[in-house]
């Protein structure tokens, strides 16, 4: 995938950190390293960034490498094509998920396209960072998953994190990748802390491999991002049920882990697709479509998804109906056509 | 690819006006202007207007602390003063909402009141005003519910108030988005034969999405009877303006879609709404889009979420505070002797009602129905979401047991 | 759904007719029963569009009615939002798929929430035309099939004719309907031609309804638009292979046909979902995804897709390589897990 | 929400040179300019550039026929003229192969020469030209072999020249969309520190796109070495201006973003020539931006699937035909005795030869490989598109046999 892996761990104590200082801490190495790498968006420098992810970075890089921009999203992705075509790695930041719509244009028509409409000469090693999901109790238009949009849009690689270590890796895995990849950040995990080091970071796979967070023979829930904790959280309450649930966190959505779903499902002969964004022609869909077909003979029950409706996103006081949370995974657990169901 | 010797590489632009124009001996016979018979100009060739009545005003349009101010209707000053002092409170109490959770999220128009409110004042009632997300002000001077203009903020729906019934679009969040719905439904209003005008609202941040540019040059081509209102409060949240523009003014934007521009003092309510009833009835009369900037300041941090101290020292913001809009038109009022400390104490004691109110209507637990997530997607619900409600429908009934 | 059928047909005679002809006659048909239809877009007025869908429209109705607007997609359809919220009817023409993405902030996040977002005070009877697919010979940006995108975005009907009749049928119904409808031309279909009666065109199902358009026993091959004459044409074929395959034409991709759909695999047992845009994340994961578990106890094979590959359409030379022709779809055919494979 | 008293309704604008001033009694003493104390202007405002340079031209800047071009090297004007006949041969055989059925399709620029070779030749090996669709001819002035810039629109390949090597980047088809990308590519070449300017081409209808707009904002904020040259033709295939724009001229556009605005005679050569040099020059001097616009016409049809006659009387080619940019050079060369009929005959020799080999290679069949569909996706394909190809490999073996 043309990735890099993170720096060799040196031993180093861990202490608890949050996502968001794993992503700036990515950042920030990435920037020290290499001189070519530059993060924009609107924001992002004297401010941190709404989330402050991007804080500190501009007063020690410097406001020509860590750019507020002027408001506008087609523009920065556009302006951000042009520094990639020179040789640069911008890292763009589009403020929330709902507000990288206007980039769509130049998503879909160059950077995705560059490389491939140029046989190879003008590569686009682009980080889009997208803030997405719900639960935050935002307002209409910040809690967006978008992720399908990218997934259908051939030339993209689309990477979401789940943990406060593959914030880190990921992160630095995508800057260094030569294409674009699309790097979706759950809102809603920004705060959660896990013991992590930014001396050691874990290494990391190249982008494109799931890891099983949980191992469990039962069946498989297939996830990532926001909804990663979710199905945790639900296999913990399923083994009451005797449920032995496995849990598959994606992190890459593209490419795709064919080989660690597949053998995941393979073994349980059951599994379902867990995420937010809006099921109708979602990730859900393409997963359980291809899992169907490649595991169909070890299929005891069909594919299901919990995904969120096919409705916009919920105001913020009835966001929790729509997001799939815990019960609504055990409910899909139990109509995966158990004996004696 | 060979640079030409022709370039004087100097940067230095040879104007049309400071065209060489001393001929030495030349080939044919030169006319009187020293171009030759056979090379004849571009033939389609004509200035399509004349940029200079474009051009926006050299200074801030004011009025008060002017002698013109003299000739306002005194009753229309009391009026926009009852209106900024409300406004005050209502963006105090808003934001006191905020901290008590009863709001997720604020973004005050403090320091800005003025131009809110004329930009209401400005309409006539068949006439649409298009709101930013901050302007619920506006929303509000208008004459939507206070309560009712915050259901966004609240968060137990998108938007609050009856668009078609109130002539109010929805906030809008997505910045600038807004203005190619207020071009749409001026031009749509004309074909009708209707004389409605549409006041669109946005920021100086939003002048450099792409929509905006597309939204004046669709008003101007169209002769649409849109007014556009920017707000340059200096900053897009963190990001002050000469990040987001380097143009003379914003006002100046207007020239390059052949639509008249104005630059107005934003924080003089009198002549914010002088240079919107100009533009808003020019444009009722058959006149075509006008672009208004109004100088004004985001005194408060962009949200109640909001730090300003990051990016902005207070030193910057206390000469604001000295040009508050509240403060000027009182100052006014109270030297032509039409408002007393009594209409002030007055104007202020209505003000309290409505916050006292608004404070009460918001304190009430909206009742929500989680059904209704499916009610308003399609005029009638696809299969697929009868489906998706039916589920939903199950998992309360198997909660309620 | 909130759409009309077609107005009551009177007995006439039926001559050859292109779909860019039909489509024509139902804007006409719309322009003169409604004043508040107007038709816009880049050339749709005196040019009468770069397919002359619209030729002679301006003609009849006057520039105010079709109108030549600047070079601007959001701009388009931004101001199309703005004159449906004052109660009028556009139906907008995007000059080619590729160049709706610029429209894509308008679209998801206007168009098809505004109703939701007003609790119905403000609908969006927008008709949004789009030519689109492949087959022609296009240079880059003129062959996308964009369909996946919109399907994911709730509040937007999907709507796409693989015949004459339908065309103007649904063309109707679309411009009828208070709900914004993004309506697909298939690019190489515009000039097929076929008997129909511009006097009397069918009266056509409300949208949501797909059809049989050829019955089969063996196995359900379920498609839409420009893939509607391949897959007749593999069924012709595969009768030679000794299979009797069963073509379903979607007609309306949202709402989804789940009644027709699934009854047609519930009774061959096998299904294959054929389309030309990008597999992953397309139509085609979605219809395999909810027939797989919707049909599960009924099916012999996993549900198969011949989709386009995931990469940018490719340049004209090539894309006989990409599109799913009848060699392909027959040669998923024969993987349909056949007694004796 | 009723509309007050104060709006005049008469749609008469008061301007600020306009201001009553003519004080009656006042509360407070006036100043001498008729203000009063304690009544300030908003605090940060001064007007941030002077707008009266950025304005364009009064006329489109000439050239030929005028003094001025006595002053130009006479080896430059042969080489623009040479261009110019070439480029003229050039779209004569490119419509001819599509007729032919060996290009899909051929927009031509037959009538807009100078400004394509002029775009061209105003550029230093260091820079990089951004083309629209339409500027193949640009492309091959640049110096891009003349068949490898036509892949994209015979279909073998989406761009067929290697944009590093030759510093021209992929003709843009998808209007206004590359010129963010002359902007971030000219910010990157500053911030290295390397002298690269970057050159844009757009039409008149790409104008009214968004990304037209936050291109030029981007550039003029961040100072960028980029030039625009909008070819105003006249028409955006059907779409005349007036249905583009309401703007005096397109170069006034320049104003609203801070820039420069050019206006030239976009069938004069050494005018656009030595209009964009000097931009281009400016830029590399650390001056930010210029957007210039040139007058031409597209007197060939849209592409030659076009029909003209749709939407143009031929009364209104005639006076373009008349104005034509090789006639107005040559005219001016042999004037000036700087060629004669056998220098014009090899010129025109030239281009032929020119035309003759392009002609041979499009003849030729290109040789694809279907495979390469997969090639250039990504870095690495994914194990997504191995299967895939995996499936086309099998798929083409099979028909071999
Ligand atoms: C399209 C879009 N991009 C980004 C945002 C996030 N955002 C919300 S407010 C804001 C700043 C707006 O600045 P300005 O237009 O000046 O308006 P102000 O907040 O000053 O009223 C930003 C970037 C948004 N709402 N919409
Ligand atoms: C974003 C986008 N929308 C629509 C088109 C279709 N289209 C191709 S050329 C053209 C007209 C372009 O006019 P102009 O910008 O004046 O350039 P010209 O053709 O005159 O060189 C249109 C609408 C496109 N290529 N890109
Ligand atoms: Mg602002
Ligand atoms: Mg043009």
């Amino acid at each position: 995938m043309g990735t890099a892996t993170a720096p060799a761990p040196a031993p180093a104590t861990r202490k608890p950190a949050t996502m968001a200082q794993a992503l700036r801490q990515a950042m920030r190495d990435a920037l020290a390293e290499d001189r070519d790498v530059h993060v924009m968006g609107e924001d992002v420098g004297t401010l941190g960034g709404v989330f402050r992810v991007t804080d500190g970075l501009a007063a020690e890089f410097g406001p020509e490498r860590v750019t507020d921009t002027p408001l506008a999203e087609a523009g920065i992705l556009g302006t951000a094509v042009g520094m990639a075509m020179y040789g640069l790695r911008p890292v763009v930041e589009m403020q929330f998920d709902a507000f990288a719509y206007p980039a769509m244009e130049q998503l879909i028509s160059h950077v995705s396209r560059m490389r491939n409409r140029t046989r190879g000469a003008l590569p686009m090693p682009i980080t889009i960072r997208v803030p997405y999901g719900g639960g935050i109790g935002g307002v209409e238009h910040h809690s967006d998953s978008s992720e399908a949009y990218y997934l259908h849009t051939p030339g993209l690689h689309v990477v979401t994190p789940a943990t406060v270590a593959d914030a880190y890796g990921l992160l630095r895995a995508a800057i260094a990748s030569d294409d674009p990849v699309v790097f979706l950040e759950p809102k809603r995990l920004y705060w959660g802390k896990a013991d992590w080091s930014a001396d050691a970071p874990e290494t990391v796979p190249p982008l494109g491999r799931a890891v099983v967070r949980r191992a469990g023979t039962s069946a498989t829930l297939i996830t990532y991002g926001p909804s990663v904790p979710v199905c945790l959280e639900a296999a913990e309450a399923a083994r009451q049920e005797g449920w032995d649930l496995e849990v598959v966190d994606l992190r890459s959505l593209m490419p795709f882990d064919d080989e660690t779903v597949c053998a995941s499902v393979r073994r349980t002969g059951r599994a379902i697709v867990v995420h937010e964004s809006a099921g109708f022609c979602g990730t859900g869909a393409e997963i359980a479509a291809r899992v169907s077909e490649r595991c169909f003979h070890h299929l005891e029950a069909p594919v299901l998804r919990v995904a969120g409706f096919d409705i916009p996103y919920p105001p913020p006081m009835l966001e929790r109906h729509h997001l799939p949370g815990v019960d609504r995974v055990l409910d899909a657990v139990a109509r995966l056509q158990w004996e004696g169901n | 690819m060979a640079r030409s010797s022709l370039a004087s590489g100097t940067g230095k632009r040879a104007r049309s006006a400071e065209r060489p124009s001393s001929g030495q001996g030349r080939p044919a016979a030169a006319r009187p202007d020293g171009t030759r018979p056979g090379h004849t100009p571009p033939p389609d060739w004509r200035p399509r207007v004349d940029p200079g009545p474009l051009l926006p005003d050299r200074e801030p349009y004011r009025l008060l602390g002017t002698p013109a101010v003299a000739d306002l209707d005194p009753q229309l000053l009391r009026e926009l003063y009852g209106q900024l002092v409300r406004g005050r409170r209502y963006n105090r109490q808003a934001t006191a909402l905020t901290q008590q959770g009863r709001l997720a999220v604020y973004p005050s128009t403090t320091g800005q009141e003025a131009c809110e409110v004329a930009a209401a004042l400005a309409l006539r009632p068949q006439d649409w005003l298009f709101p930013s997300y901050r302007d619920t002000l506006a929303v509000v001077a208008r004459g939507v519910d206070p309560a009712e203009a915050l259901t966004l903020l609240r968060g137990d729906w998108h938007s609050g108030y009856d668009p078609r019934a109130t002539k109010v679009a929805p906030l809008s969040t997505p910045l600038a988005t807004q203005l190619p719905h207020a071009v749409g439904l001026a031009h749509a209003a004309r074909l009708r034969g209707d004389d409605t005008v549409a006041l669109a609202l946005v920021g100086d941040g939003g002048t450099s999405e792409g929509d905006f540019h597309e939204a004046l040059n669709f008003a101007a081509v169209w002769k649409a009877p849109v007014v556009f209102l920017v707000q340059n409060n200096g900053f897009a949240i963190s990001v002050p303006l000469d990040k987001q523009t380097a143009a003379p003014s914003l006002a100046h934007k207007a020239v390059g879609y052949g639509m008249p521009g104005r630059l107005v003092d934003g924080n003089d309510a009198p002549a914010v709404h002088q240079v919107l009833c100009e533009a808003v009835e020019h444009a009722r009369a058959g006149g075509g889009p006008t672009l208004v900037e109004a100088l004004t300041y985001r005194v408060d941090a962009h949200t109640n979420a909001d730090d300003a101290t990051r990016y902005r020292d207070d030193a910057e913001v206390e000469p604001w505070r000295a040009h508050d809009p509240v403060a000027l038109l009182e100052r006014e009022l109270r030297e032509r002797g039409l408002i007393d400390d009594a209409g002030i104490r007055a104007v202020e004691a209505a003000a309290e009602e409505m916050a006292a109110r608004l404070r009460e209507e918001m304190n009430a637990e909206p009742v929500l129905d989680p059904m209704e997530l499916f009610d308003h997607v399609y005029a009638e619900k696809t299969s697929q979401l009868r489906e998706q409600a039916a589920q939903l429908r199950a998992e309360l009934d198997a909660e309620e047991e």
